[in-house]
């Protein structure tokens, strides 16, 4: 065990799997000499040399058509977009190729390629460095959609993913690479070290895709959340002293709609927690599936917290970012209601 | 200063539209033979000119001239003649087909035949070909089975890709064929990455991928030469020219302002521009590619200059928008024509067994037909199961799928 | 008054706006001489010029980008994506710029682009001439998003689209190209010649944006649908005996909720309908925003009827296609509730 | 047969890594006045090797030499060298601002001024310009106030944009300069389709794009050259290769195969290689090039060679992936250093007006930036409204729009 930021914890994730398989390839845009703009390549091809992690051309997709190319050939390709609002040039090669490859060849031919990515904001990246695509990649059947909220969870995801035989989409929130983020910018940096979530063990582990985590048990009512929402939502509760019971999606495809549908059957309340824009942000799918799956113990309407539909403003990025006041106020209408 | 000018606004306009004489002067046809060879070692910046010349070797009396005649078994002539030959026949029985409804659609190459199957018998078994719908000339010339092809083209019970895919999109991985995608150019790149990838594990398998002049204005043709030329991965990226893109003429693709081989230039990429109706010429560029890419030289950009000479699809009528008997003037003839009378010319082949290969082909094709239909067409609806759409979405069915799968039945 | 198919009124909409606007240009794949494979520019560029209609090179982003430029230079730019599946390239041009142009401009500089797109299956063209992607649009906030389901609407919405001042994503349901269709792929071919919605005036008229239409009063339940659906749920009506009101969205975005809340309140019930797979497909929004605005009046869960979640199948599109049997089974389903 | 030789993966590399000596001998550096200037009426095909060239005016003495010298008034220069003052100037004082929390992040052109300056000036009010985040010059050459352009950086209260982009994402469209995007290329094939609608109402404005030479790589640079030379447009696009792309040097885009204005003729496009950091240069082929968009003879590419002297961003330190004074040994020195000896040599400069030039910008930079932080910096928070984060989405605010403004109001 040794304490690792999210982005050293990525690092050890695809070191670990670049040293059991040889198969498995690194590149992207500056994430060869340099280790990325957010460091998780860091030390990587000095140790495995430039023929296993390389740049890349400025080509989100030509990137992914590459790593398409070399799943068919046979190797597994963990590939970096270097923030999340870039995959669009990349889109087609994901939905028409990398989806389908399986369905379309009767698995002839598979595509195993993990796409990492950046998503969120937080960092003042205005509307070009903090969206949160993610329910984009959800409607295309196919892929996997994962995103990790803390170390630990992204280590043993990230390897689970490169292990998959299929596309998987690993959405890293920037915001958490250096500390827990609960949306109080104006409070100091907490780092990973304390955290019980930033203790990594260093070798081989796996956090299976498709799990839940319940990260705060509660009988008042459901959070739905992923990312960084996780401790926005965790402070809302602490600061509504609402019981509230926090579940950490972590895959978003597939969903855990067990963990979903217990939680809901026990508390009837169900607010989601998404920093993408409202309509149809993957929040909408959550709602839809909690009403279809827990009709009959809904006690309240179920609500949702998320970024405003505009683009990610600047200036005004604490206004956008949906914070524990505006949980918390959820937190209270569902409960009033 | 010239200044005030209303500028102007110019789309280019074909040759000839419908009901006018079809005019082909915008295709410069070099005698054969008149094109260099260089070696292959040839530095890329030494052979610009290759991607505006035309490598031709057949003539017109059908012997072979000039440096790039092709050393070739008289054997293997033979077979390309037959693999044409019966493209083409296979081709005609298809759209038959179609028409009785027993498919929702069909593509032919018809005039294009020499390309694909040239390409497929001089490339080696282990190699992988990133084809385009118009490729069916590879699977034939590799022996792939008749009835496996039509089962796919009838969506039929025996379709090995269960009726998912639209007719003719054929995935043949044992003979080197990658699954074809609806999505054009999607795979050029996705060819690029395969022939890294075999570079990576110091394979020596190359890669060859293939595009119509159209799709040469999608991304991923730029995104295939950027990959290809950074990495100078071993692979061949192919751009069939054949004059139109559904109703669109090459000059729409801007070929009017530059070859489409000339593309490669600016990459430093060596360009070769070929007749594609030239069967002796096809072997004999796809040869010159296929080594500098196995010698570690890097990739190869061929233009190979054809004729759409049928309908883009079944779909299409192309009297609407070009001279209905175009194809008659294209000035490089027809490849099965030109093989053959080279055949001929050797003393090999003669018009009376030409027949004969003929006839057989045809009963061949018929039987293999006959054959496929009796496993179902989409006429009959002796297709893949209803519940089978759920598989190969995933390795493993997710649980979401398995309730959608049950939900299917239950709803029956 | 004319009678007209859907693809002639759509012709007739962007004849009557060159002939208003000289601003208006048209062009795309094989939508010049040829008039498109759907035939919906047919005789334009001879009435107008190659130089207002004419074919562009097959790149789907060449062709958005080019018409942002194009837009923000002043003119009104109607593009023709081939089919809906290959939109794919154009998304970054889509996504990352006209809809965020006026935005990030502050108004300096806009995109007022139509897209069209033909979208849906039910023409046995299989995974690539099939899909329904208008989810992936109205997740994306600048962009308008619209559906028509006959030939008066698809004019009326087509001007009013060509009119607005902000990039429209414009699909048209291809099975309805040439008649109305029930989903009874097995029954002749209905021409709209004889449907009321097949007369269309022959000048100018707008459908506004944003407002939906009730297709036939209910009182049983309410169903939400758009474009072919909007036929299928009438045929499941029928065949069930099932009262039910059946709305046809047209615009998704911005969505008439005014509609929509005033019917479900009535019905108390509400099943939804659309083509597109199912998990994150626009029924999820509509079924959260139901939810949202109507959990007091709802007896029954709400539920959606739509495409697998899987590709889009060749030889059994009839086993894909949510047709009337499905439908009518959720109506059943949602009135035993 | 060259068979069984395994595959090699090759990955450019740099000359030089962090600790090692700077190495450009990749650069080849010919006299100024060397490369040969052609009619603007020239058939592309016949200029193929300005591609290979580099067109340079200014010697090592500061003189102008050869057939590219412009015609220029002593005015015109002083008010580029000024600019190139200004701009250095400008990007010191805002780095000194980030620095301090004023702005969250801020990109310096350091190296790179003669060339949004010169083609500031050199094309016309109207013309329109899609710009990339370092072309800063073009502002300044204008005189677009430098108060709007630091309360842009600022995110303040008089922030045209009101605080909605990125600092140094600037729009002015009075002076011809286009929102600047932060997708990279996206904003190239917008330049061809606004110069296509002006060729299309027979207007006379041309449009000018630019791009980094590692956003080649992208599709829409390969969009824009297929647009451009389909439809003639009347637009320049140029490619500022400055070596960097972030800590990715120029062979990762495939600068190691061709030049980048070589990929321009694969499209039949001409295309001219400038020293960047020569500003007679600069003038002297954008007027080349604009005055052959005027005159109907269609776009043309420029790649301008140049050093990024700067770290890529205040987020980046090159001290990481390049040695740190690589810079010191660029082969084409400092733009600013050689206008300012040429004007000296001309006779009509001196050292000491220079440093007067330079004390008197220093202190309009200064003024205007305590102008500018009078209306607020990210730093104090006087930024534009949270309300206004909703306007300006659509034209006129939709019903779900209002209603979440509504929202964030009663819940604050
Ligand atoms: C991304 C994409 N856009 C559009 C289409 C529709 N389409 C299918 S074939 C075709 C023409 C292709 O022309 P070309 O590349 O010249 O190939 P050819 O048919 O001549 O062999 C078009 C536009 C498509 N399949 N994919
Ligand atoms: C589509 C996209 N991909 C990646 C990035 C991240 N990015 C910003 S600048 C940059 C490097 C650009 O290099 P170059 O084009 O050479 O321009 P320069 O910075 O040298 O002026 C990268 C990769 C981006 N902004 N947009
Ligand atoms: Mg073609
Ligand atoms: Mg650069």
């Amino acid at each position: 065990m040794t304490t690792m930021a999210m982005n050293a914890a990525i690092r050890s994730a695809i070191d670990v799997m670049m040293e059991r398989d040889d198969n498995v390839v690194v590149f992207g845009e500056d994430i060869g000499y340099f280790g990325g703009v957010f460091r998780c390549t860091e030390g990587l091809q000095a140790k495995y040399g430039s023929e296993r992690v390389f740049d890349a051309p400025i080509a989100e997709g030509g990137i992914v058509g590459a790593a398409v190319g070399m799943g068919a050939y046979g190797l597994r390709p963990v590939i970096e977009i270097q923030f999340a609002d870039y995959v669009y040039p990349g889109l087609d090669q994901l939905i028409s190729e990398a989806a389908r490859l399986r369905y379309r060849s009767s698995a002839e031919f598979t595509a195993p390629l993990t796409v990492r990515m950046p998503c969120g904001g937080g960092i003042h990246g205005g509307q070009t460095h903090s969206q949160s695509p993610e329910s984009l990649f959800t409607h295309v059947c196919g892929l996997i959609t994962v995103i990790p909220s803390n170390p630990y969870d992204a280590k043993g995801l990230l390897i689970a993913s490169i292990e998959d035989d299929d596309p998987v989409i690993f959405l890293e929130p920037k915001r958490l690479y250096n500390g827990p983020f609960d949306g109080h910018h104006d409070k100091p940096v907490v780092p990973w070290a304390g955290h019980p979530l930033g203790e990594v063990p260093d070798g081989y582990y796996r956090v299976e895709l498709g799990s839940a985590a319940i990260r705060r048990p509660g009988d008042d009512l459901t959070v739905l959340a992923y990312g960084t929402m996780v401790y926005v939502a965790e402070a809302a509760a602490e600061e509504t002293g609402i019981d509230a019971e926090i579940i950490d999606l972590r895959t978003l495809l597939p969903l855990d709609t067990d963990t979903i549908e217990a939680s809901v059957a026990k508390t009837g309340r169900c607010v989601i927690v998404h920093e993408a824009t409202r309509t149809s942000g993957f929040g909408a799918e959550l709602s839809a599936t909690v009403q279809e799956l827990c009709f009959y113990h809904l006690e309240a309407p179920i609500e949702r917290v998320t970024g405003w539909d505009t683009p990610y403003p600047h200036a005004q990025e604490w206004d956008y970012f949906p914070g524990p006041a505006r949980v918390g106020a959820a937190y209270r209408r569902v409960i009033a209601a | 200063m010239i200044e005030g000018v209303p500028l102007r606004f110019r789309i280019p306009e074909p040759p000839a539209r419908p009901g006018e004489r079809a005019d082909f002067s915008y295709i410069v046809v070099p005698p054969a033979g008149s094109a260099r060879r260089p070696e292959i070692e040839t530095d890329p910046s030494e052979m610009r000119d290759l991607a505006y010349s035309l490598i031709r070797v057949l003539d017109d009396d059908g012997s072979a001239t000039g440096p790039w005649i092709p050393e070739l078994e008289p054997d293997a002539l033979y077979h390309g003649l037959r693999a044409m030959v019966m493209t083409r026949t296979y081709d005609d029985r298809m759209l038959m087909a179609q028409r009785q409804g027993k498919t929702s659609f069909y593509m032919r190459c018809t005039g294009e035949e020499a390309i694909a199957v040239g390409h497929a018998l001089e490339l080696d078994r282990d190699d992988m070909f990133f084809p385009t719908y118009r490729n069916q000339g590879w699977l034939i010339a590799r022996r792939w089975p008749l009835v496996e092809m039509m089962c796919q083209v009838f969506s039929n019970e025996k379709d090995r890709l269960h009726g998912r895919q639209m007719p003719i999109m054929y995935s043949a991985r044992e003979v080197g064929f990658f699954s074809i995608s609806g999505n054009l150019g999607t795979q050029f790149i996705q060819a690029v990455g395969w022939a890294m990838a075999s570079a990576i594990k110091g394979d020596t398998r190359i890669a060859s991928g293939m595009v119509g002049e159209g799709t040469t204005a999608e991304a991923d043709f730029h995104n295939a030469l950027t990959f290809a030329t950074t990495y100078q991965a071993p692979v061949i990226l192919n751009i069939v020219n054949n004059q139109w893109a559904i109703s669109t003429f090459q000059g729409i693709a801007g070929g009017n302002q530059s070859t489409f081989a000339a593309r490669a230039i600016g990459h430093g990429i060596p360009a070769l521009r070929v007749d594609g109706n030239d069967y002796l010429a096809v072997i004999a560029a796809t040869r010159w590619a296929a080594q500098r890419a196995r010698a570690n030289l890097g990739p190869t950009v061929i233009e190979w200059l054809t004729y759409r000479a049928a309908a883009h699809s079944t779909s299409d009528d192309p009297s609407r928008y070009r001279p209905a008997d175009e194809w008659k003037s294209w000035p490089l003839g027809d490849p099965i024509e030109r093989l053959k009378n080279h055949l001929i010319a050797r003393g090999d082949w003669s018009e009376e067994q030409h027949r004969d290969l003929v006839a057989d082909v045809d009963r061949e094709v018929l039987a293999a037909a006959r054959d496929a239909e009796s496993y179902g067409t989409l006429l009959d609806g002796r297709v893949a199961s209803a519940k089978s759409i759920f598989e190969d979405v995933y390795k493993d069915m997710p649980p979401h799928l398995q309730r959608q799968r049950r939900q299917m039945e239950d709803e029956r």
